[in-house]
């Protein structure tokens, strides 16, 4: 089972490489920040992955951190970096 | 090799290819819109089975708990993110693609 | 050639990349950026030779060092913002003064 | 009285009480002014007792948290550590004084705080035995001077700052890397313990060379010098005389106990670089001050050559230690308070004429006389003319050169005098001619021309006061070269 | 076995190859926002670096502090950065600095080249095994009063240093008050999703924060994890448009900000007058006193952090600003 585990934390990580070309190409400011949440996602997925190959409890706690922080950066992105004018009569 | 772990095995390499489905996703669609629609949805139900994979050989039922938690928050971020990239995408005057 | 020298020499790579950028980029976002990468190879290095203890824990006083670098890196990089974003409000442009002439 | 004076940890209200203060400015602005004097002028009363202390018990030795060296953090003060507290809590009272008529209430409620906290900072540094904790008061005293640089909010204030802040960063970040590489090279971080583990290994003359090039980056050596002069000139003068007098001098305080416990028995080529180095600060600094057509900007110029005389007693102690360290420890003192006056006459000059341009300094001797005698007499002891502190350190300085019979550093010391006296002697002649336009001028509070006068007669008086000064500097014996202090 | 090393092994080179990669590319980038991105990623896979060097603590940190509130300060300015430089109407900055700074430069890069090959050598002489103060740290922990190597040497045997570094980013805080005008730009309205998702993940992130300082005596965790995901929480009232009331910004918010120095230095007088030394706790109640200061801590570093990314400092009509 530890292989299996390691296996698919290793192959998750490649996703994340693979994610990676959609920020560097990503024609709009979305799709980069898009790969971000990605990033965050599979973050944590690889990170439960470790906590069980390692047994190492707090592990988890990193991941709860992590999707709880990944959600802060998107907004602060939505909210703040957006910076295309707004086309349309804004709402 | 006993049955669980069986269990759990396919449960996570399920979740590994609905990942995979994400990223492909990411990389292939044409708009954001897709790629959103994309992203979302496979890596949440990736994370959800792996979770599940995980959940089978927790040692007790607060480990399942906190996995649970921690599914049903990157399912909540993610979704209401989802959204307000999506909005702010339209807003933005984005167009979606038309073959 | 343990993971423990891996990640170190990762930390130096780190740290002369960041030097570089920070030396050869004249756009201060950049510049902080780059301070910030160059703080994270320093960690990087810090806690990597601290697990050079065989089977047993790591050291713990670096990762204790390198929690309160977090700290005081994060705290720096806000006061570089706002100075970026004062400055840049006065002269029009996201750079030093005498880099702005070339 | 005198069991209660030796009872209380001087170190620690040293350390404390800015803190304190600096916390109660910022939770009342009204009444930061006079919280802030109050609080420099304990700190004034605590340093004597630390110095009473000292000079009753020998070295004072603080473990804190009741744990010892290598775990825990050690306070560690000697003579040197005591000049430097002393220099720091003179000039820094002299300032504070003439801050509080300096800045409106709206910059008052900004400068109480962050200045509090800066020699809150600076007391840390020189009290601290612990490589990483220096590295932290390092960090807190760049924040805080970077903060108090800006606080004029022009384009060029900002500038500066700006730069100021990233050569602060970066060499914080050396430094650090030079932390990592002892730590795990020889397993403490106290300075003591690590002077006694160290020998010579690649981790250490990596751990030299960072740690040197971070330190005089923020010391401002000659090479390293392009953040100061912008910084310092375009500061407020209350601020621009904190930066010179203090804040340079925290970072040397560091890399001369490094050197004098650690990485100076390596020899190597390092101390003759430091002292080409210092050679070049003299002079390239001097002409540049020649140079200006500004004041603020020739006095900054004057503190990068200034800083080049103290780098000049590295290569000299190779043999004559005791006295080129004391030369060393001496023009530190001085320069503090010279330097401290210099800049708060020409904040003085600044406020009256609304600007300060040297060739129209429109007859300013009749004008402000107080404000043109404090900045003769800084000069005086910038020059190192006999009856003043910048004298003794280099006559300090020329005694072990000469024994040595290094008449190269001999000739520079002395060009370096005869400069100085051309870039103050300029000053002081513009001061007396009568400018060709005249301009309407600003009253300059009594306080603020006292303030600057008593910190220039302080740098006179030190010249009387050798003896007793090195006596007490000798204290714990940090420059004993031959045996290692513990 | 075999297997497993190998696979740890290629995962530690992936991870340490990525680190590299992504570092460069944070730096090279040509558009500056897609820096910043790139940036928040590098601090994810950082995170995962900690983990893999069994140092969870740290992981927490990054995670909170270096993924989450730097990227959220960097997309703050950057922000703030392109309306500023729209005011001063010079678009061709904007694509000049897109562009002139992609000019790879020789002599620094050999320059650094060499000094990386210096350091990379330096780092590999050093001995193969070393405990460091790993003994010292083991024999002192039962005293110590937390039984977490990291919060012992943090908040015990190293609690001086964590006193000047909350004085550090108060000290920050102070700086970008005084540098910044008080001119609070106008939000705009959340809409009803960001409203529920702030309505529901704000109470999470508290909880996770006091979770975080409660764990942080036996397991990784502690002040500054919890402080930042306290932060967090901050700053996502602040993106939907909350802010403090007026009546609430002048000294209450100041005293909320200094609760951890000023704790900190209460303590270190309490412990003096009882005859021990600056910060020498009862052996005995050593735990409380710790988590104690730690509450505080929490307190403080959230509060500041929040306030280092709102940046201005906020109006208060009745008080002296």
């Amino acid at each position: 089972m530890q292989i299996l585990y390691l296996a698919l934390a290793l192959f998750l990580l490649v996703n994340l490489g693979a994610g990676m070309w959609r920020v560097l190409r990503g024609p709009t400011a979305a799709d980069r920040m898009l790969a971000g949440q990605l990033f965050g996602t599979t973050a944590v997925a690889v990170l439960l992955l470790l906590a069980q190959t390692t047994g190492n409890v707090a592990l988890r706690d990193v991941a709860l951190v992590f999707a709880l922080l990944a959600a802060v950066t998107a907004v602060a992105f939505v909210r703040r970096a957006w910076t295309e004018e707004r086309t349309n009569n804004e709402s | 090799m006993n049955p669980s772990d069986y269990l759990s095995a396919a449960l996570m390499i399920a979740g590994a290819v609905f990942f995979l489905a994400g990223t492909l996703g990411l990389l292939r669609f044409p708009d954001v819109y897709s790629r959103l629609h994309a992203l979302t949805k496979a890596d949440n139900v990736g994370l959800g089975l792996v979770v599940m994979g995980l959940a089978v050989q927790a040692e007790s039922w607060a480990v399942v708990g906190k996995l649970l938690l921690i599914w049903l928050l990157v399912l909540l971020a993610g979704a209401s993110v989802a959204h307000l990239i999506a909005r702010g995408a339209l807003e933005r005057g984005i167009k979606l693609w038309r073959r | 050639m343990s993971a423990a020298f891996l990640f170190a020499l990762v930390g130096v790579g780190l740290f002369s990349l960041g030097l570089y950028a920070l030396i050869v980029h004249a756009h201060l976002l950049r510049k902080i950026l780059a301070i910030n990468v160059m703080g994270s190879g320093v960690f990087l290095v810090l806690v990597a030779l601290a697990k050079r203890t065989g089977e047993s824990q790591p050291d713990a006083v670096p990762h204790a060092l390198v929690i309160t670098g977090i700290v005081v890196a994060v705290s720096a990089t806000a006061l570089a913002l706002t100075l970026m974003l004062k400055l840049t409000a006065e002269t029009g442009r996201a750079e030093l003064p005498e880099d702005q002439g070339k | 009285m005198g069991a209660l004076l030796s009872e209380i940890s001087w170190g620690v209200v040293l350390i404390l009480l800015p803190l304190a203060g600096g916390i109660a400015c910022f939770l009342f602005p009204r009444a930061a002014k006079v919280l802030g004097l109050v609080s420099v002028f304990a700190v004034l009363l605590s340093v004597s007792g630390l110095g009473w202390n000292i000079k009753v018990n020998g070295i004072y030795r603080h473990a804190i948290g009741g744990w010892n060296a290598p775990l825990g953090i050690d306070l560690y003060a000697d003579g040197l550590s005591l000049l430097m507290l002393a220099a720091t809590a003179l000039v820094g009272f002299g300032i504070s004084v003439y801050s509080a008529d300096y800045f409106e209430r709206e910059d008052a409620a900004r400068f109480w705080p962050i200045w509090l906290l800066l020699l809150a900072a600076l007391n840390a540094l020189f009290l601290s035995a612990d490589v990483f904790n220096l590295y932290v008061t390092l960090e807190l005293m760049g924040l805080a001077a970077v903060a108090l640089a800006a606080l004029a909010g022009g384009r060029d204030a900002l500038g500066g700052a700006m730069r100021y802040l990233l050569a602060s960063l970066l060499g914080s970040l050396a430094y650090l890397f030079g932390v990592a590489l002892l730590y795990h090279g020889f397993g403490s971080m106290d300075i003591a313990m690590l002077a006694v583990r160290v020998e010579a290994s690649p981790a250490v003359w990596a751990a030299l060379g960072l740690m040197s090039v971070g330190l005089l980056l923020k010391t401002a050596l000659f090479p390293l010098h392009f953040w100061l002069p912008p910084a310092h000139a375009s500061a407020p003068a209350p601020v621009s005389a904190l930066l010179s007098a203090l804040v340079v001098k925290g970072s040397f305080y560091i890399l001369l106990r490094l050197w004098l416990e650690i990485f100076g028995p390596l020899g190597g080529g390092v101390d003759t670089l430091f002292g080409l180095l210092g050679t070049g600060a003299i002079l390239w600094g001097s002409l540049q001050a020649l140079r200006q057509t500004r004041l603020k900007l020739l006095v900054a110029y004057s503190t990068v050559a200034q800083i080049g005389y103290f780098f000049i007693s590295f290569p000299l102690a190779a043999s004559a230690g005791v006295t080129a360290w004391s030369a060393a420890a001496y023009l530190v003192l001085s320069h503090a308070l010279a330097k401290a006056a210099m800049f708060l006459a020409t904040g003085n000059v600044l406020r009256f004429g609304g600007h300060d341009r040297i060739a129209d300094l429109d007859r300013v001797v009749q004008r402000l006389p107080l404000t043109a005698c404090a900045f003769a007499l800084a000069g005086v002891s910038i020059m190192g003319l006999p009856p003043s502190g910048g004298f003794v350190g280099k006559w300090l300085l020329l005694q072990a050169a000469l024994t040595q019979d290094r008449w190269d550093l001999v000739s520079v010391i002395i060009l370096g005098g005869v400069l100085a006296a051309g870039y103050v002697f300029k000053v002081i002649g513009h001061a007396f001619t009568l400018a060709d336009i005249s301009h309407e001028s600003r009253e300059v509070p009594a306080k603020m021309e006292w303030a600057a006068l008593l910190l220039a007669f302080g740098a006179i008086l030190l010249g009387f006061l050798a003896s007793p000064v090195l006596s007490l500097v000798g204290i714990g014996v940090p420059f004993g070269v031959s045996e290692v202090s513990p | 076995m075999e297997a497993l090393t190998l696979l740890h092994w290629t995962f530690d080179i992936l991870l340490g190859l990525g680190l590299l990669w992504l570092g460069w590319r944070v730096l090279t980038s040509p558009d500056l926002f897609n820096a910043i991105v790139l940036f928040v990623a590098f601090g994810l896979l950082m995170a995962l670096a900690w983990v893999r060097l069994d140092a969870p603590d740290i992981a927490l940190a990054e995670a909170a502090i270096g993924a989450g509130l730097t990227g959220a300060l960097l997309l703050a300015a950057f922000a703030k950065l392109r309306t500023v430089e729209k005011n001063h109407d010079i678009a061709g900055q904007l694509e000049k600095g897109k562009l002139e700074n992609r000019s790879f430069q020789w002599w620094p890069a050999t320059f650094l080249l060499v000094v990386a090959a210096g350091l990379g050598h330096t780092v590999l002489s050093l001995p193969h095994y070393a405990t460091g103060l790993s003994a010292e740290v083991s024999a002192n922990l039962k005293s110590s009063g937390v039984s977490n190597p990291v919060t012992a040497v943090l908040l015990n045997f190293r609690g001086y240093d964590t006193l000047l570094e909350m004085v550090v980013l108060l000290l920050a805080l102070l700086g970008v008050w005084s540098i910044s005008g008080s001119a609070l730009p106008r939000e705009a309205a959340p809409g009803p999703i960001l409203d529920t998702l702030s309505r529901l993940l704000t109470p999470v992130l508290i909880l996770v924060a006091a979770y975080l300082l409660w764990v942080g005596a036996h397991a990784p965790g502690g002040a500054f994890q919890a402080g930042a995901v306290l932060g967090a929480a901050g700053v996502l009232l602040l993106l939907s448009g909350w802010r403090l009331s007026s009546h609430l910004a002048g000294l209450p918010l100041r005293i909320i900000l200094v609760a951890g120095p000023v704790a900190f230095v209460a303590m270190a007088v309490f412990t003096m007058l009882t005859g021990g030394q600056f910060l020498e706790y009862p052996r005995a109640e050593a735990g409380t006193l710790i988590l104690f200061l730690e509450t505080a801590a929490t307190l403080s570093i959230g509060t500041t952090l929040a306030a280092l990314f709102l940046g201005e400092r906020p109006k208060n009509k009745r008080e002296y600003p």
